[in-house]
């Protein structure tokens, strides 16, 4: 433990603490710039094929984010600062979430609310019930529903992408016109397959290349600064329900699953803190974004599927108790 | 809370009690909760205008209502006899304004209805009009009815603005600026903000001091 | 710790008791619903424009003419079909104009072999969509700001927020199945619909002191634990909008059970999570002016953000 | 948890307080005094239906002429014949009742209305008529029948002048009550939505005037095909539609015509965030269009043989 545990209010009887969310500043800011490294690779190829849009929405809800974080911790004073990286994080995750024409404004804004609406009102980093980042897509989706459903345009790497031409993404014409329609949409390298891996189809800044997020889901992985538990149940939950419709690998390798099952899924405050907790945890985020991809009113389920998991992380945490105190420390 | 707070010897003036109702125990900002289900479904002015007007005469009425019969109420069943007169007015206004008003009522009738289970009215006629003369009771619950509609009105406005882009169904900006708002959502934001606001702006005016109000009872 | 226990014992028993009631009315409904036909087996919507047969024998002619399809809400006017296409073993595939609702109810007549045959999803699947809807998509709390005042009052605690769910559940089935009998076969019959207000309220006094009555006689202990609750519910806008929506929907006796069910298990859920999260905000530094309920109002606006992502959710595609 | 609800914090204490204080005078009193709430109550209720009733009727009936005469942009020296459509206990034919002479335009119930009884047609499924006659009262025995909805038929001056038909279709929260108006060549000339429960800012769009517009203009050909699109709006038409009124005016058609004639064969663009709610509006009033097509040309000759015909 450190000297930046907080003090509960008033003695509780016990606290049951979700996971090792209290952490010396130090850790933070190194776990924090740690996973913004990670998310590099998937960034630039996003800026890289979508082009100058995808650039100035990465730097808008990221400013968005920063700015918000460096005023509203002033105006409240949260001990989290802005050299800690976190609210870094927040921007560039919730940037590679978004559709590339998203307008400048509105990533700002979405940026802001995260950071306003989820983290600082509830006392800063380690206090917040849900993603911050997916919180702002939400609020986003909430706010301007034609830009995050119909801003997409197709892939063309090194800023061939002259005049931005809007298109579906492969789940999006898998839902209203069938299988055919989206492995067309995805003739681009060849095999639909191979461009579904490397990244050569329309859809969210960061989430297009399944290879790069998996590097730096890889390196997290390695740095053991997280654990393949969540990743791995959410897949398998994804199978499970998808399956059915014989349309399992189309569902794996589209949308934004791997950047949300190993980047999201996974941040420490808001997932359980013990390994059977993170399993139903994972389960459920799994079937749920095949349940809403497939009967839902969205073609893309994963985001609100790991904010309705959310919040039933207090209770996975209780019913779920570990058997001896987690002590919260350095991730050897 | 509203139950508790103690009663002067002599019953205030008029404008006090108008004061009161408006700004001092606002029933939304102040004393909280027991109208949130009205609140939340102002998602443009016309709504809140609609619903303010309904629960202001409501509780005008009832208000007046009990000060004139209460004598005539045994204590025991005080609580039943109270439950009546509300529901009576409700039925009434419910009706009138589903016969006058059938396109806005279409969007909040639910709620007219609803108004029944408003715990701060009764609890405004057992702490007020139980116990004071007409007159000031009639000034009492016209202050209260005001309150209403001044929250329903600036969340009304506060909403349809942000959320539709438009006052009173007057286009201010054509596009909307920020539709969230008009969902179910952003009604519950609205209300956290500016609860938020007056409590801020309560512990201002006491020099830091934490606010005694909106603390987050149980109101039936 | 003791006191958990008849808690316990009649959170089980409640939910038995309201699981068995469920699967009686979905199987009386199952039961009621129609056969089939000898020659026309099954039919289906497929895809908007597209509804399946399933025949025992093969039709004679795959002629558009040989069959009739009409909406049940317009039985007059056929749907013109475009095409009819053999399947494997005997079904058929109908193409047709209009765009087909799977959820609404359509009647397919056939020439030769002559037969006939509703075609109308499984009542089951309807009762369920009006659970998961009411439960989830437009949940109460979440979406009509219904029950807030003991949604903040009670969800400081989990176990108190628990058993607040599981009486307002029970209550609230009973309630809307008492008024629904009265509404139909008392109020309606003498146009007494204007009293609405008036009667359910008493509805619900009524039940509320009756069940007090009843637990106090039988079951001193869960009297002594759920007490408390039942009295806070007398008159409480979630418990009377039930009753007030069926009766402005004038909906039939499984369509006010479900939803009901759907309401109160919603009502349950909204309320244990928001208990849960306000658990770990007992610990969180929330800034001064939002402490108490501005917080708590700003943590439902997440949670509505976050069951946003069940709106739009249907089983019957 | 200090605070129990005001609603019932003083009941069950009381009650628990017990009887000691107990007077057999007491309980008449109590029994008298909420008598007489119970009396006055029901008084004023009973006063205040009857009293709204009458006007809520009434002032239905006079909003749906002025929708139905402001939608065919006839003035008000037009006449409008209400024919209200059910469907029989049994499910098994289809009754046509016309309107009493109340039902009559603007209010001015001319003398040649006050003097019909209403009349009643009834078609067996396949369309051969089963029976007709004049009926006491068009509201008479309603008990049972399923409305399909109504049709306003709208003449000035003994001449045809349109229809306005009521429709019915699924939202996507509840049920949306809309009008369709057809012109005397059977084009739309306009379509409103009456009742709805979409959502504010987003499926609630279907109920404005431009998005309503979309559907003016089309004939029976394009109603019958009538489609949506996810499609964004083009730019042009989106702000024609929004200057356009809610009647048809000669100098935005004037301007607005190319773009209406260019956009009449494309489908209709549904509300952002909103196809559900879209999709639902334009398939009711398609399959209103068609209903009314054939409920109208098995119709309109018993109609006119009976003096009835508009």
């Amino acid at each position: 433990m450190s000297a930046e545990t907080i003090a509960p209010p008033e003695p509780a009887p016990f606290v049951i603490a979700p996971g090792p969310h209290v952490r010396a500043e130090e850790t933070t800011t190194k776990i924090m710039w740690t996973v913004n490294a990670a998310l590099a690779p998937a960034a630039l190829w996003g800026a890289l094929v979508f082009g100058l849009p995808a650039v100035g929405v990465i730097v808008a809800a990221v400013a968005g984010a920063v700015a918000s974080e460096a005023v509203a911790g002033r105006v409240v004073r949260t001990r989290t600062s802005v050299r800690d990286g976190s609210a870094f994080c927040t921007g560039l995750l919730l940037a590679l979430t978004l559709p590339p024409l998203v307008p400048l404004w509105a990533a700002f804004l979405g940026g802001a609310f995260a950071i306003i609406f989820a983290k600082t009102i509830f006392g800063g980093l380690g206090y917040n019930l849900f993603n911050p980042a997916l919180i702002g897509r939400a609020f986003l989706m909430a706010t301007l529903p034609l830009p995050m459903t119909a801003g997409w345009i197709t892939p063309a790497p090194f800023f061939a992408n002259a005049a931005a031409v809007t298109t579906a993404t492969p789940l999006g014409a898998w839902r209203e016109q069938g299988i055919t329609a989206a492995m067309n949409l995805l003739g681009g390298a060849g095999s639909p397959w191979v461009s579904l891996i490397v990244g050569l189809r329309p859809g969210s800044i960061g989430e297009v290349s399944v290879l790069l997020v998996v590097l730096g889901g890889g390196v997290l992985l390695a740095r053991r600064i997280i654990t393949p538990t969540i990743p791995l149940s959410i897949l398998v939950g994804v199978l499970l329900t998808t399956a059915p419709s014989g349309q399992a690998g189309l569902h794996l390798l589209s949308g934004g699953l791997w950047l949300g099952a190993l980047f999201m899924a996974t941040d420490y405050v808001t997932s359980p803190s013990t390994r059977n907790g993170q399993i139903v945890f994972g389960l459920l985020i799994g079937a749920l974004t095949g349940i809403i991809r497939i009967y839902g009113g969205y073609p893309e389920g994963i985001c609100y599927a790991i904010l309705l998991a959310n919040t039933l992380v207090p209770a996975l945490n209780l019913w779920f108790r570990p058997r001896r105190p987690v002590f919260a420390g350095a991730p050897s | 809370m509203s139950q508790t707070i103690l009663l002067p010897e002599r019953p205030p003036g008029a404008v006090a009690l108008l004061l009161n109702g408006i700004f001092g125990e606002n029933p939304v900002f102040r004393l909280a909760l027991s109208l949130c289900p009205a609140v939340a479904v102002t998602t443009t002015v016309a709504n809140g205008i609609m619903l303010g007007v309904a629960v202001l005469l409501v509780q005008v009425l009832s208000s007046v209502t009990v000060a004139l019969v209460r004598r005539g109420i045994h204590p025991r069943v005080r609580i039943p006899a109270y439950t009546i007169i509300i529901a009576v007015w409700v039925s009434a206004i419910d009706m009138t304004l589903a016969g006058y008003f059938p396109v806005l009522y279409a969007q909040v009738g639910l709620y007219v209805k609803l108004i029944v289970a408003f715990a701060i009215i009764i609890s405004r006629l057992e702490v007020f009009a139980s116990r004071m003369p007409l007159i000031p009771t009639f000034w009492d619950g016209l202050g209260m009815g005001l309150g209403f509609l001044f929250a329903l009105v600036v969340i009304g406005a506060f909403r349809e603005l942000l959320g539709s882009g438009a006052i009173l169904g007057h286009v201010v900006t054509p596009e909307k600026p920020l539709l969230f708002f008009a969902l179910p959502a952003g009604g519950f934001f609205t209300i956290g903000i500016l609860m938020a606001f007056f409590n801020a702006l309560e512990r201002w005016k006491r020099g830091g001091k934490a606010p005694t109000a909106a603390g987050g009872g149980a109101h039936g | 710790m003791d006191s958990i226990r008849p808690g316990r014992f009649a959170s089980r028993h409640v939910t038995s008791a309201a699981l068995g009631l469920a699967f009686l009315l979905l199987f009386a409904a199952t039961a009621a619903a129609d056969g089939g036909d000898a020659v026309i087996r099954g039919a289906r919507v497929r895809a908007p424009h597209h509804l399946r047969l399933e025949l025992t024998r093969p039709a004679s002619s795959l002629d558009p003419a040989n069959f009739r399809l009409t909406d049940a809400r317009a039985p007059d006017v056929p749907i013109e079909i475009r095409s009819v296409v053999a399947e494997e073993g005997n079904a058929v595939l109908l193409e047709v104009n209009d765009r087909l609702d799977p959820s609404a109810a359509y009647r397919i007549e056939m020439l030769d072999p002559a037969a006939a045959r509703d075609v109308r999803p499984a009542p089951w699947a309807l009762l369920l969509t009006v659970v998961l809807s009411s439960a989830l998509i437009n949940n109460f709390v979440f979406t009509r700001y219904l029950g807030l005042c003991v949604f903040f009052g009670v969800s400081r605690k989990r176990d108190t927020a628990i058993s607040m769910g599981i009486t307002f559940a029970v209550v609230m089935i009973l309630s809307a199945m008492l008024s629904w009998g009265l509404f139909t076969f008392v109020m309606a019959p003498l146009k007494l619909k204007f009293l609405q207000i008036i009667v359910f309220i008493g509805v619900v006094a009524f039940l509320v002191q009756a069940l007090d009555t009843i637990l106090k006689k039988t079951h001193k202990s869960l009297h002594q634990r759920w007490g408390v609750y039942l009295m806070l519910i007398t008159t409480n806008c979630i418990i009377l909008a039930v009753p007030l929506l069926n009766a402005a929907a004038e909906s039939g006796p499984a369509e006010s059970f479900a939803l009901a069910l759907g309401s109160g298990v919603g009502f349950a859920i909204a309320l244990f999570l928001m208990s849960c999260a306000r658990e770990k905000l007992e610990l969180a530094r929330v800034p001064a002016a939002f402490q108490g309920l501005p917080i708590a109002f700003t943590l439902a606006g997440l949670f509505a953000l976050a069951f946003m992502g069940f709106s739009g959710l249907t089983f019957l595609r | 948890m200090s605070a129990p609800a005001a609603g019932s914090g003083g009941a069950p204490g009381r009650a628990a307080a017990g009887p000691p204080t107990w007077a057999p005078g007491e309980t008449w009193r109590i029994v008298l005094s909420m008598t007489l709430i119970c009396a006055a109550g029901a008084a004023i209720l009973g006063g205040v239906y009857l009293g709204t009733e009458r006007y809520a009727e009434a002032s239905r009936q006079r909003n749906e002429r002025a929708a139905v005469t402001e939608l065919l942009s006839l003035g008000s020296d037009a006449t409008v014949k209400e024919i209200r459509q059910f469907l029989s206990p049994a499910r098994d034919a289809v009754i046509y009742r016309t309107g009493e002479a109340g039902a009559d335009a603007g209010g001015n119930g001319t003398a040649e209305g006050a003097a019909r009884a209403p009349r009643e047609f009834v078609f067996a499924l396949d369309g051969t008529l089963l029976r007709s006659g004049e009926i006491a009262s068009a509201n008479a025995g309603e008990k049972g029948l399923h409305p399909l909805g109504r049709i306003f038929v709208a003449s000035r001056d003994g001449a045809p002048a349109g229809f306005v038909v009521e429709g019915e279709a699924r939202g996507y929260k509840n049920r949306i009550r809309f009008f369709v108006a057809l012109d005397r060549e059977w084009r739309i000339a306009g379509v409103r939505v009456v009742e709805h429960e979409e959502d504010p800012g987003l499926g609630a769009e279907v109920a404005t005037d431009w998005f309503q517009g979309q559907y003016v203009g089309r004939d029976l050909d394009g109603a019958a095909n009538l489609d949506v699109t996810k499609d964004p709006m083009p730019e042009d038409w989106r702000d024609a539609l929004r200057r356009r009124g809610t009647a048809d005016d000669p100098a935005w058609t004037e301007r607005y015509g190319p773009l209406r004639s260019r956009e009449s064969d494309r489908p209709i663009y549904a509300v952002t965030g909103a196809t559900i709610s879209s999709r639902a509006l334009t398939d009711g009033v398609r399959a209103t269009i068609l209903h009314f097509r054939r409920r109208w040309e098995l119709l309109e000759p018993y109609l006119r043989a009976a003096g009835e015909g508009a």
